[in-house]
């Protein structure tokens, strides 16, 4: 049986204004439990906080109910005052008599008749408390990032700047993402490799961090602090630690017509291959798709040549296991499929591309050496039409495009509109908009230089349809402003086409347990005050994983997410919520409900073994709550149809008595 | 009558428990009546030759049964399944309520099981019966010349209202492979929530206040198979099993049936069981009647692994007043 | 004779994050409403158990109302998305068993809808009242 | 409601259409075949009913110019269906007494050996209440 102490607190007049304290004090007295009831005029004052000392250790009061103002306000004091008096802090409760009586209700003996209630209810809720203690569990002291685009990039750096050490899992040969195939960058036209491959030297040569290349998250285990992870690193068939990156094999392998990715598929690659010149590792990669002395076992010419012997064509994918305190998701973007954009042409004719073709064509690394050449016939363009929001903005999302905004084409669509006035002041180009978005530092700006200092035709329509006639493309567009229709015979045309999450991001969110949003793109745990952080405690988002964004944006966010896990990786141990739920495995079924509606994943199973009352043993499938990552809803309690699973802090029979005093 | 014999079924049980595929048969038993067949574990071919039945008296669901006896017995099960205990079978599957790998089905075609009491109702002092072409050829204890009864006067309600004549899971399957049946059973439903809010209050009470409270319900419902239920807990609040006029007695009926919502399969095992006749799947037809209606069309079992409605969202549900008044203010 | 004015129960359970936040705001506003409301506190939305709400009811509660924030802008994500199906489906429920469909009620209350609060709780008591009390839960297995 | 609004409400029932969908992208009257043919153009019907001016449609001959090719209704990103809205703006029109744009006695004049037969039988049911 509890010791309750029942504080009634006057607030000056606040409550005492409306709300008979003595009275409230008197009442409670005969509450079950209760030994000892007083009113003060400031409880939570130096003063009355003594007094509540004092009152525990007089009584050997086990529980305190306070009836004051709103638990928002002085919950946390109260808590304290009882780890004072040597009582656990979860044995207090308090009664809301300011904000929800006093404050609201005029006439004393209502704000006297109410608070009483609500007292009672605190009491009774009180008599049900039991000590509780926050979990704690350690920190690995290591960093896992997903992707190795500028995102992964600037995260890693970051992290590892701070002294953590740092592991970056990159699906491709290299890293860089989407950013190394870039040619320039709004709204500043510094050229991307310029910008970037410093830094992706610095990832390789930073002593905190190791880079997976060609490598896959293919398990994730634990919790925040203490997550397992199983990085399964592919058969590239080309012993890193010898290859020097020299090229030879590249060089020498016959099997040259393969679509070359980096290049858009706009031009061919060896079967053995390094993406580019800058990649990192500078490590050739043997596609076993194409490889006749993989799929035949004839050739081994890249072997012959290899002065250093690293081809090795019995290679296997491997599997490597690695403890991390947090993971930073950093999966990038990619662009819509254009097959279901038929209007379009895109598969009609090679002179439909999208921009980030465009952007290969116009690079100096790329398939042209940097000319602006149409893919058809090698002859430059001299009509180039941009069209914006491809698969963007479309309300029939399922079927062909995306309904959000995809951002960043309004920018480098200008982008390529000025690089290519400027370039080639002989062609003319128009752009079909619906709106131009440039809510960016200089970014309107850059937009405007493109249409009064470069000459860019800005058209507000759309393109209808494009039909590729001879050496040209028929676009036929509105133009909305002068109410006509535009017939244009061009050479190029360019599509701003959607960007949408990476297709690895879906199952690795299933890993995570971390949510995403109809469109796959990750959710953080606050839009606004926690952006960079997922609902799953210890995975934290960077980059386009999240939504879309640029590049300044995409650093911003790189670098907010590396703080956020050095916040985390600074910790020796991790205190959890005392009030989380907890599954009583006797009564447990092992359903599933409540692993289902945890938005934190913090539920799993376990095979256990009971002693029945028979005497035999059974082995029973039971639910088991990870302390590190409950948060404390208490959405499994009410999905468990046995009533196995109860939240501390709030439990069944507590809230139950709460009702039961208030109802009496 | 029913389409597969009792000796097509006996064969194949036998032959799974010579070939040693299955150590034990989970079929139905020859009772004290004909009607009164019950479950019954056979263990051996004699047994089964001796006890086993199959007619049209068989509407026991077995699929609960598996919860318990596949933890009591070494090696598998062989289960008979109608076309509504598979929905059962597979609900109870999703939810690990037992090991698969120790049960063999056999999906049993089903005409349509009878109502014991429809049939008692129909013919007084029966003493035996015999299923024929033309119906249930009835032997009373006071006439010589036995009546015949149409079955499909005395078809249970759940076989009146048929949902599926399909088998969702089965090792083996005996007879036809069925067809999902577009039944009328949420007529029943929508005729209540057509009525004033007076008279479904005045409809319920009636037969609400019929309830001895013995539990028959939850216990023969497949979806009813916590290890400790909450009426039998004596923390969860609503412990008790004296009928008297408490918290407990006066909500047993919608925390029964809002503790099966989107997992209760519809197999009626819940109406068939109750002594006191109360329509009690109107009760569970009503939730996943509105969970059709808000959620979209969802079965219960027809699938393991699919994730019940009341465990799952959408960013676009119904708010609960517009759930409550999207037939108008009060109908 | 003076006849004792009728004064309905209301139980409101209100949700840590946005709810209960929004009710002191109404109290840090002085926004009046009837003290018949009698608020408990919960974590979020989604930890009401339906049997909770049937309890009250049975206990002698007249109305009982749930808030919890937004959708959408839950502390713990998607625990009101929940709350607003399993509430959908008792509250159906009840109705189809004859309970009057005004005695339940959900409500979305931010904490910065202080003035809503007060409102909901005005309209919702006022709803109440007019009802009377609450029987028909209690006698809906004793029939007489 | 006045007559405007009514008429707005009515071309909106009977099209299914909602207009305030639409994000004045201008694809519909980019690819429409008969944009020169016609005095208001695709994007614009979708505008004026949904600013509720109607009339001018209803007195414009481009009603009849539309082909019904539905390539705006194929082709528009957010579903809004122009076409629709321009065939129920014709259906206002030919539903009024004596507003059939075409009658049984129009047919010889029009018809040369190339007719097809459905030609004739679709534009009944197109151009005739």
């Amino acid at each position: 049986m509890q010791r309750i102490g029942v504080f009634v607190c006057w607030c000056g007049s606040n409550i005492a204004g409306t709300v008979d304290v003595k009275a409230v004090a008197e009442a409670l007295k005969s509450e079950p439990g209760v030994v000892y009831s007083t009113d003060y005029q400031y409880m939570c004052s130096q003063a009355g906080q003594d007094l509540i000392v004092q009152a525990v250790k007089d009584n050997n009061l086990t529980g305190l109910v306070i009836c004051s103002c709103s638990p928002r306000m002085h919950e946390a004091t109260f808590r304290k005052t009882a780890a004072t008096a040597g009582l656990n802090p979860y044995m207090v409760e308090i009664a809301n008599i300011r904000e929800q009586c006093s404050w609201v209700h005029k006439e004393m003996p209502i704000g006297t008749e109410k608070a009483i209630i609500l007292g009672k209810a605190a009491v009774a809720k009180v008599n049900l408390n039991t000590p509780l203690t926050p979990g704690e569990s350690p920190v690995t002291k290591r960093a896992l990032v997903i992707g190795g685009g500028i995102a992964g990039i600037q995260t890693a750096l970051d992290i590892a700047d701070a002294g953590f050490p740092v592991d970056i899992v990159e699906t491709k040969p290299t890293i860089g993402g989407k950013m190394a195939q870039l040619d320039k960058t709004f709204p500043t036209l510094d050229c991307a490799a310029c910008i970037l491959t410093p830094k992706m030297v610095d990832v390789a040569q930073h002593e905190k961090i190791r880079i997976f290349s060609y490598s896959e998250v293919a398990e994730v285990k634990g919790f925040v602090g203490n997550f397992d992870v199983t990085i399964k690193k592919k058969a590239r068939f080309v012993d890193e630690t010898k290859c020097t990156g020299c090229g030879d094999c590249v060089d020498k392998c016959p099997m040259k017509k393969n679509p070359n990715e980096f290049n858009m598929g706009m031009d061919n690659r060896p079967a053995i291959y390094i993406p580019f010149a800058q990649a990192v590792p500078k490590v050739a990669t043997i596609d076993a798709g194409a490889c006749t002395m993989l799929k035949k076992g004839k050739c081994g010419l890249c072997s012959k040549v290899c002065g250093a012997g690293a081809i090795d064509y019995t290679q296997k994918d491997e599997f490597i296991s690695e403890k991390y305190g947090a993971i930073v998701v950093a999966t990038g973007f990619n662009v819509i499929s254009m097959d279901k954009f038929d209007e379009y042409a895109y598969n009609q004719s090679k002179d439909v591309i999208t921009s980030l073709e465009f952007e290969r064509l116009t690079n100096a690394a790329g398939p042209t050496a940097g000319k602006l050449l149409r893919p058809s016939d090698g002859k430059h363009p001299h009509k180039i039409v941009f069209v914006q929001c491809v698969g963007s903005r479309c309300e029939n999302c399922a079927e062909k495009g995306k309904e959000y905004c995809s951002k960043i084409c309004c920018m480098y669509t200008a982008k390529h509109a000025m690089l290519t006035r400027d370039k080639y002041p002989d062609t003319d180009v128009t752009v079909f908009y619906i709106d131009v978005r440039t809510p960016g530092k200089n970014f309107d700006e850059f937009y405007r230089r493109a249409v009064e200092e470069f000459g860019v035709k800005y058209v507000k329509g759309m393109v209808g349809k494009i039909v590729p006639e001879g050496e040209v493309l028929k676009v036929q567009a509105s133009d909305l402003i002068n109410n006509k229709q535009m017939h244009i015979d061009a050479d190029l045309v360019v599509l701003a086409a959607a960007i949408e999450p990476d297709k690895s991001a879906r199952p690795l969110a299933t890993m995570l347990t971390a949510s995403m949003d109809t469109n796959d793109f990750f959710t953080e745990a606050h839009p606004k005050l926690r952006p960079v952080e997922s609902p799953t405690a210890g995975v934290f988002l960077s980059g386009a994983c999240q939504g879309p964004k640029d590049i300044p944006e995409t650093v911003s966010q790189a670098g907010a997410a590396a703080s956020k896990v050095i916040g985390l990786l600074c910790k020796d141990k991790l205190l959890g919520n005392p009030c989380i739920a907890g599954s009583n495995e006797l009564m447990c079924n092992g359903c599933s409900s409540c692993e289902r509606v945890c938005p934190y994943g913090a539920i799993t199973y376990l095979d256990k073994e009971f002693r029945m009352p028979d005497r035999t043993t059974k082995i029973r499938r039971v639910a088991s709550v990870n302390p590190a990552v409950c948060q404390g809803c208490g959405a499994c309690t009410v999905a468990c149809p046995s009533g196995a699973m109860d939240l501390r802090g709030f439990a069944n029979d507590q809230i139950m008595a709460e009702v039961d005093a208030i109802c009496k | 009558m029913q389409k597969i014999t009792r000796e097509q079924l006996l064969d194949r049980a036998v032959a799974l428990l010579s070939d040693g595929t299955v150590n034990s048969v989970l079929g139905w038993q020859k009772g004290e009546f004909d009607y009164d067949v019950t479950p019954h574990i056979f263990k051996s071919a004699d047994e089964l030759k001796e006890g086993f039945v199959w007619n049209d008296f068989c509407y026991a669901n077995f699929s609960k049964y598996l919860v318990l006896k596949t933890d009591r017995i070494e090696g598998k099960l062989l289960v008979f399944l109608k076309p509504c205990d598979t929905y059962s079978f597979n609900q109870l599957l999703t939810e690990h309520r037992f090991d698969r790998e120790k049960v063999y089905a056999i999906g049993v075609g089903c005409e349509g099981m009878v109502d014991v009491n429809k049939l008692k109702a129909a013919v007084d002092g029966i003493s035996s019966i015999e299923a024929t072409e033309e119906g249930l050829k009835v032997t009373t204890i006071y006439d010589d010349e036995p009546t015949v009864v149409a079955i499909e006067n005395v078809l249970l309600e759940r076989c009146v209202n048929c949902k599926s004549k399909k088998h969702v899971a089965y090792d083996e399957l005996m007879g036809e492979e069925g067809e999902i049946i577009d039944s009328a059973r949420f007529d029943e439903v929508a005729a209540l929530e057509a009525m004033t809010a007076d008279e479904r209050f005045a409809f319920w009470q009636n037969e609400l206040s019929k309830c001895i409270r013995c539990n028959a319900c939850r216990d023969a419902c497949p979806a009813c198979t916590c290890e400790n239920c909450v009426f039998n807990n004596p923390n969860s609040g609503v412990e008790t099993k004296a009928p008297v006029t408490s918290f407990e007695e006066q909500m047993f009926h919608i925390i029964r049936a809002y503790h099966v919502a989107g997992r209760c399969t519809d197999c009626g095992e819940c109406s068939r069981v109750c002594p006191q006749n109360i329509p009690l799947h109107l009760l569970n037809r009503k939730f996943i009647k509105d969970i059709n209606e808000c959620y979209g069309d969802y079965q219960a079992g027809e699938e393991v692994g699919m994730r019940a409605p009341l465990v799952d969202y959408t960013l676009e549900d119904l708010e609960p007043g517009e759930v409550l008044n999207r037939r108008g203010e009060d109908a | 004779m003076q006849v004792k004015e009728y004064k309905p129960l209301i139980v409101a359970f209100c949700c840590n994050w946005c709810s209960y936040a929004g009710a002191d705001l109404a109290g840090n506003n002085r926004l009046n409403y009837p003290a018949d409301v009698k608020i408990i506190r919960v974590p979020c939305s989604c930890r009401v158990n339906p049997m909770f709400i049937l309890r009250a009811f049975q206990r002698g509660a007249d109305g009982v109302i749930l808030c919890g924030c937004h959708p959408g802008d839950c502390h713990y994500t998607s625990g009101n998305y929940y709350t607003r199906r399993r509430m959908a489906m008792l509250f159906s429920m009840l109705d189809y068993l004859g309970i009057e469909r005004e005695r339940t009620r959900v409500e979305w209350v931010s904490a910065a809808e202080g003035a809503k609060f007060a409102a909901t709780m005005n309209e919702f008591v006022e709803a109440v009242s007019a009802l009377g009390e609450n029987k028909r839960l209690e006698d809906l297995r004793c029939k007489r | 409601m006045n007559k405007k609004d009514l008429l707005r409400e009515e071309i909106i029932r009977r099209s299914g259409v909602n207009p305030k969908k639409c994000m004045k992208c201008g694809k519909c009257s980019g690819t429409c075949p008969a944009y020169e043919e016609m005095e208001f153009h695709p994007h614009q019907f979708a505008s004026m009913i949904d600013s509720g001016d109607i009339e001018p449609l209803i007195a414009s001959e481009s009603v009849y110019k539309c082909l019904s090719c539905f390539a705006c209704v194929e082709r528009c990103p957010r579903g809004v269906e122009p076409a629709k809205l321009i065939e129920a703006v014709r259906l206002s029109v030919i539903r009024e007494k004596g507003a059939n744009r075409m009658t049984a006695n129009d047919v010889p004049a029009m018809v040369d050996e190339e007719t097809p037969q459905q030609l004739l039988v679709s534009a009944f049911r197109k151009y005739t209440k």
